[in-house]
């Protein structure tokens, strides 16, 4: 009789056929789930050996080193596998404190209203018109105060500096949301605030937060390759933006040896948020039909 | 009143088996289906028809403009024995409000609102006539606007915004006058007036048709519109004209089954409700249109025939064309 | 014997204040000062031009609007005074009916959990399974059959008029002594709205409710008046310059704006339409909202007007069995 | 008229929070920075005293006084323009930043015209040609750089276009090594040209790319409006409708951003000026945290900060003097 899935499971479907019509969108799904899977199941293959080895100072590819070593004579690869865990580690605690952050600010901004409303939306305004990145910066320089910053406080700090935009959105989302005569007649029912807000306005809030996630994604790996490339946070461990930082040390583009090193983890990056903006770019299509090009 | 409408005149406007498709997320919608219809010199041409009969893309595919997504799937509109489809690019546009203007249903935006409503007037004029001189245009714009009730200093030196919805509408009318068109083509002209304006923008229209002899195509989802200012009236449904005749005749001598139950489901302020009767069923799925007449699966008088094959549209006497398989035992 | 009305207005007045803190502000008199009784069972049809405040009227009765001066009794009691689980009565007695069916349900739940969680929150059924019982039955009253088709439906696959139908069951499921249809059948087609109305009318008579009918359609107002039964009221710049029963405002009108709009409405019959007077307007723009004229509102436009009708507000008094609000009212009546 | 005033009073309470949070980071949070240099002067054996008067030379107020004071004499010195001294470079902080900002607004605004230039034209273009391939490639080359570290793309171009086909210097920064710059002469400039040409490509290349989307989306919603349909029904040429009706109409929301993104200019391209070793206020301001130079990083915050706000500011004035409908509110 009734069935509550029945529609999520429709529009699972759904969007999974759209994703296989669209290649594109299909090569990002392909490319996000092989490096998660990277991240997830690498380090058991390839575990994290930090020790140097100067005998094997920048060895070119070769079965035993697939990418070849560093300027330390660690494997690249395995720092490339074990790298991927951090960065999307990261990407994915900022893209969740991101749409956090915001959903509150943005969900609460919008149904209150009034003095609150506006109040908020000025703050919001305020960190829009700051310079992002360098209080991005600031903020990661000032912060650790000479310790060194666990992944979450990173992403906490990404996501700090990175939360107004979405915030805004989601207000003018919920704002349209909230103008619609469904939810008035929710009132008119006596169907209570919680029902409207939680069973209501959410749920067609969903998709668009789905799709803010994902751009939140690439925000994370964005700021975090600023962030470890150029050597602002202390770090013990390896990552992708780690290895471009100690690659430019050591002057890896003029050092034609260096060169698989610091292209390495470049490469990763562009597939990564490839990957991420041509699914946020399918999601976008999934959720608004108007965008659907005809085939 | 308007003489028998149509009758010894010249055609100026004939189209002959139109069809424009639309490719929709469902299939393709046909929008306008196999359409022939004439408009004659100096008359005014009432279109009615519900919403999604086609009656706005009709309208805009007479002067070939069409939606990306659409496409005139067949068809000849031909306009003083010039077919407007096959017209070049270039000829198109020096062709478009030279000779057809048209005010669309959403007349109220179609000025550009980064411009003054002057410099509508003048890049109007410039794109069909380089030479024309400024002082020239600014004596037309300011009679114009005088004919349709609007004070001259008050509008040409504004900006869209600052003119109220009314205002615009009627600003707009009278650009359509500018390079005195011979056929006028009026989407809903009337959407964005309250009832008072609505009422002094029809006797302007009629007062501008007797003076100028203009034709014009004045569409509408009101009948009493079309009794108000038409000479002819074409009803529309489901893509296609299922009946035309002189106004009289559709108000008071309906003989298609579907005006017939139009005209008895349209409240009025005056008269008896009690023969008034809702239609049954639903208005038919563009995309999925039901086969033979588009009318039969709402139709009280429907056979078997009417299912089956579509009935074309018939010359009842000079002026009166119906497409019904039964026209003639109805009446 | 006088009994009590089911909804009394009693000088409301709402406004709108646009802009902020630091941005300009404007101030709109939406509702200005009105007051209205409707009896149980009985129809009010509110008839005005866009933006004239009707529907802000409608909402205010509904309590989805808080006015800023002057009372609304339900059931004679002040619905803005009214303890917690009061209110909650009164909101399961008035629904609402919007004008707009694609915009009046979620879009992302199906009709059964649209419409099932107002009738098991308000305790009108146990449990989920009755709901389905219940809603099997009011699907079935609207004209939705089979009515299993429809329940696990997304909005999004059903026509305008069918969604209108499924509203008008949602309007009805919880019993309510009072609707405001506020442009119910605007949206639908010509076709299709006489049958819209007629249902709304026997839902009427099933249920017993009132109907605030909210229209800017003089004929369909019209209709449904005299296919029901109860009074047309004209409302002009968020006040009501006349009202009374049947559709005797219409036949007869007393106020000039009344007679003025009745004169310029086209009619569906040619020789009818073509052969009646061009009203005689002083002009034709209708004033901003931000800037009502002072005195009557409708003086700018009024053919009659004289100096007392820019200084001083006509009340809104009974005059030859009507409400009219005209300094001249005897003057124009028949 | 009230609006602009109501902008004006938004942008100097958004500098005030801007010099707050940096106070606040600066001396409020636990182990923040000035407790950090004495602490550092302390460990090198320097007494108490001694610590607090080095100090002391780099910060615009008294590290021991009160705090609010010590918030007042920060905000006065932001406002005499006081910003510290950097003891890293030896330098008061104005000094260095007079430096560094020729630097950065020589290559950025640049980079910026050029970009912007660009990207309207090709975005109003494939809004044109919306689902052709040349709008599948554009738009998706688009979406792909915008969601790039600007320095990936930098490390290929100086991998390619200097190091393999030596089209540019190898030598990173502003000028050749041999150029003195203290001789403004044509070697100079051609120098500094040569130099900053790839600095100015890698901008432009990964930069563009968001210009082209805005522009796309907004031509698009224009196409759609009834005005662009209506000039077409009245016959007008086609330049005429590609310029007046959808062009100006399209690009007016690319304004603001344009004007925003120029004060965000003063806070150079961070990576790129890192990655070229560019002299401007990104390069500044990495160098001012990777050497723990607090008062550095204070200062190209702020000017960065002011710019910003200066630029917003200068967006809203300027969308008011080109769009008619915001004038007259």
């Amino acid at each position: 009789m009734i069935s509550r899935k029945s529609g999520q499971f429709k529009r699972l479907t759904y969007a999974f056929k759209v994703f296989r019509r669209k290649p594109t969108s299909m090569a990002g799904l392909i490319i996000v789930v092989f490096f998660t899977l990277m991240a997830l199941i690498g380090p058991f293959f390839f575990p994290l050996d930090i020790r140097a080895y100067p005998a094997k100072r920048y060895l070119p590819p070769s079965w035993q080193h697939p990418l070849g070593t560093d300027p330390y004579g660690r494997d690249v690869l395995m720092q490339i596998i074990n790298g991927s865990r951090d960065a999307l580690l990261i990407a994915a605690l900022t893209g969740l404190v991101t749409i956090f952050i915001a959903t509150v600010i943005g969900v609460s901004s919008g149904i209150l209203g009034g003095l609150f409303d506006e109040v908020l939306m000025r703050i919001t305004e305020i960190f829009l018109i700051l310079p992002q990145y360098p209080l991005l910066l600031l903020i990661a320089a000032i912060l650790p105060a000479g310790r060194e910053l666990t992944l979450f406080e990173v992403s906490l700090i990404i996501g700090i500096v990175q939360w107004p935009g979405t915030a805004r959105a989601i207000r003018s989302q919920v704002l349209a949301i909230r103008e619609r005569p469904f939810i008035e007649a929710a009132r008119c029912l006596n169907l209570g605030s919680l029902h409207i807000i939680f069973r209501e306005i959410i749920p067609n809030l969903t998709p668009y937060l789905v799709m803010n996630f994902f751009l939140a994604l690439t925000g994370g790996i964005y700021s975090q390759v600023i962030l470890f490339s150029l050597g602002i946070l202390r770090f013990t461990s390896i990552n992708w933006g780690v290895m471009i930082n100690i690659a430019m040390g050591e002057s890896a583009l003029i050092n034609p040896k260096a060169w698989i090193y610091l292209f390495s983890p470049i490469v990763c990056i562009v597939l990564l948020q490839t990957g991420l903006v041509l699914i946020s770019s399918a999601l976008e299509e999934v959720f608004n039909p108007r965008l659907r090009t005809e085939e | 009143m308007s003489p028998a409408a149509g009758k010894n005149r010249d055609v100026l406007l004939s189209i002959r088996g139109l069809t424009v498709e639309f490719r929709v997320p469902r299939g393709i919608l046909r929008a306008v289906d196999n359409l022939d219809l004439d408009v004659y010199d100096d008359e005014v041409l009432g279109l009615v028809g519900e919403s999604g009969c086609g009656k706005s893309v009709l309208a805009h595919t007479i002067l070939r403009i069409v939606d990306p997504n659409g496409r005139i799937a067949g068809g000849k509109i031909m306009f003083k024995g010039k077919d407007i489809l096959s017209m070049s690019k270039e000829e198109l546009r020096r062709f478009r409000w030279k000779e057809i203007a048209i005010v669309f249903q959403g007349a109220f935006n179609s000025f550009n609102p980064v411009i003054r409503v002057f410099e509508h007037m003048l890049d109007t004029t410039y794109a069909h006539d380089e030479k024309a001189s400024k002082e020239e245009i600014v004596k037309r714009s300011k009679e114009l606007m005088r004919m349709v009730r609007l004070d001259p200093d008050a509008v040409l030196e504004r900006y869209p915004h600052e003119l109220s919805g009314g205002m615009k509408q009627r600003a707009v009318a009278a650009m359509a006058m500018l390079l005195d068109p011979k056929l006028l083509i009026l989407d809903e002209p009337f959407s964005a007036l309250d009832v008072l304006t609505q009422k002094f923008f029809m006797k302007t229209l009629v007062d501008i048709r007797r003076e100028t002899r203009k034709s014009m195509i004045f569409i509408t989802h009101d009948l009493a519109q079309v009794a108000e200012i038409a000479d002819r009236v074409a009803v529309m449904y489901g893509g296609v004209i299922v009946e035309a005749a002189g106004v009289e005749d559709i108000f008071y001598r309906p003989r298609h089954p579907y005006t017939r139950a139009l005209l008895k489901a349209v409240p009025s302020i005056v008269g008896s409700i009690d023969e008034l009767k809702p239609l049954p069923g639903p208005l038919p799925d563009p995309v999925n249109p039901p086969p033979g007449c588009e009318f039969h699966p709402r139709c009280p008088h429907r056979i078997e025939i009417c299912s089956k094959i579509r009935p074309e549209l018939e010359q009842v006497d000079d002026v009166s064309l119906v497409a019904c398989h039964r026209w003639r035992e109805l009446n | 014997m006088s009994e009590e009305p089911l909804l009394k207005i009693v000088k409301v007045t709402k406004k709108f204040v646009k802009g902020g803190l630091l941005s300009p502000k404007k101030t709109v008199r939406a509702v200005d000062d009105v007051s209205l009784e409707i009896g149980r069972v009985e129809n009010v049809a509110l008839v005005g031009e866009s933006g004239c405040g009707k529907s802000t009227l409608g909402k205010l009765t509904l309590g989805l609007l808080k006015p800023d001066s002057g009372t609304i009794l339900f059931e004679g009691k002040d619905i803005w005074s009214l303890k917690k689980e009061e209110f909650a009565k009164f909101r399961r007695n008035a629904q609402i009916i919007h004008q707009d069916p694609y915009t009046s349900l979620n879009p992302v739940r199906t009709i059964f959990q649209s419409l099932a969680p107002p009738l098991i929150r308000n305790k009108e059924v146990p449990n989920r399974k009755a709901a389905y019982e219940r809603l099997r039955e009011l699907l079935t009253m609207v004209g939705l059959t089979p009515p299993e088709d429809f329940l696990n439906r997304y909005p999004a696959r059903m026509s305008g008029g069918q969604m209108q139908r499924i509203i008008l069951a949602r309007a009805v499921s919880l019993g309510p002594k009072y609707i405001v249809a506020d442009e119910a059948v605007s949206m639908l087609d010509a076709s299709l709205r006489l049958g819209a109305v007629d249902l709304m009318l026997e839902l009427q008579k099933k249920f017993g409710m009132s109907y605030l009918f909210i229209t800017h359609d003089l004929g369909i107002a019209r209709y449904f008046i005299l296919k029901g039964s109860g009074k047309v009221a004209m409302m002009y710049l968020g006040s009501i310059v006349e009202a009374g029963e049947g559709d005797s405002v219409i036949q007869r009108p007393i106020h000039p704006y009344t007679q003025v709009m009745m004169t310029a409405i086209s009619l569906p019959d040619p020789k009818l339409t073509r052969n009646r007077p061009i009203p005689n307007l002083r002009s034709l723009e209708v004033p901003r909202l931000e800037q009502v004229p002072s005195g009557c509102k409708f003086h700018p436009r009024c053919p009659y007007a004289e100096k007392v009708c820019e200084e001083k507000v006509p009340e809104l008094r009974s005059f030859d069995s009507r409400l009219v609000a005209c300094h001249f009212a005897e003057r124009f009546a028949h | 008229m009230r609006w602009i005033v109501r902008k004006t009073v938004l942008s100097v309470i958004t500098l005030f929070c801007a010099v707050t949070i940096t106070f606040f980071l600066y001396r409020v949070i636990p182990g923040n920075p000035v407790d950090l240099m004495i602490n550092y002067y302390l460990s090198l054996g320097y007494s108490y005293e001694e610590a607090l008067s080095r100090v002391l030379m780099m910060v615009p107020f008294v590290p021991t006084a009160p705090l609010h004071e010590q918030y007042v004499d920060f905000l006065k010195g932001v406002l005499r323009g006081d910003l510290g001294y950097s003891f890293t470079l030896a330098q008061p902080i104005t000094r260095i930043l007079g430096y560094a900002i020729p630097w950065t607004v020589f290559s950025v605004s640049i980079s910026l015209v050029i970009s912007f230039l660009l990207g309207i034209m090709m975005g109003m273009y494939i809004a044109y040609k919306r689902g052709s391939l040349l709008d599948k490639i554009i738009s998706f080359y688009s979406s792909i750089t915008t969601a790039m570290p600007q320095n990936i793309l930098g490390f290929f171009l100086i991998w390619s276009l200097a190091i393999q086909l030596g089209w540019f210097p190898k030598e990173l920064g502003p000028y050749g090594p041999r150029v003195d710059p203290s001789k403004f002469n044509l070697e100079f400039i051609t120098s500094v040209l040569r130099h900053a040409a790839l600095p100015i490509l890698t901008y432009v290349l990964t930069s563009m790319g968001s210009w082209i989307l805005m522009m796309k989306s907004s031509t698009i919603s224009v196409l759609g409006e009834y005005y662009v349909t209506a000039a077409e029904a009245r016959g007008l040429k086609d330049r005429r409708i590609v310029t007046t009706y959808v062009g100006r109409n399209a690009v007016l929301p690319l304004f603001t951003r344009f004007a925003i993104s120029l004060g965000f200019m003063f806070g150079g391209a961070l990576l790129i000026e890192n990655l070229f070793l560019y002299p401007g206020i990104g390069r500044y301001l990495t160098i001012g945290i990777s050497m723990r130079d607090y008062p550095l990083v204070t200062g190209c915050f702020l000017i960065t900060s002011v710019a910003t706000v200066l630029g917003n500011l200068l967006a809203d004035l300027l969308y008011s003097r080109l769009d008619p409908r915001i004038r007259f509110e």
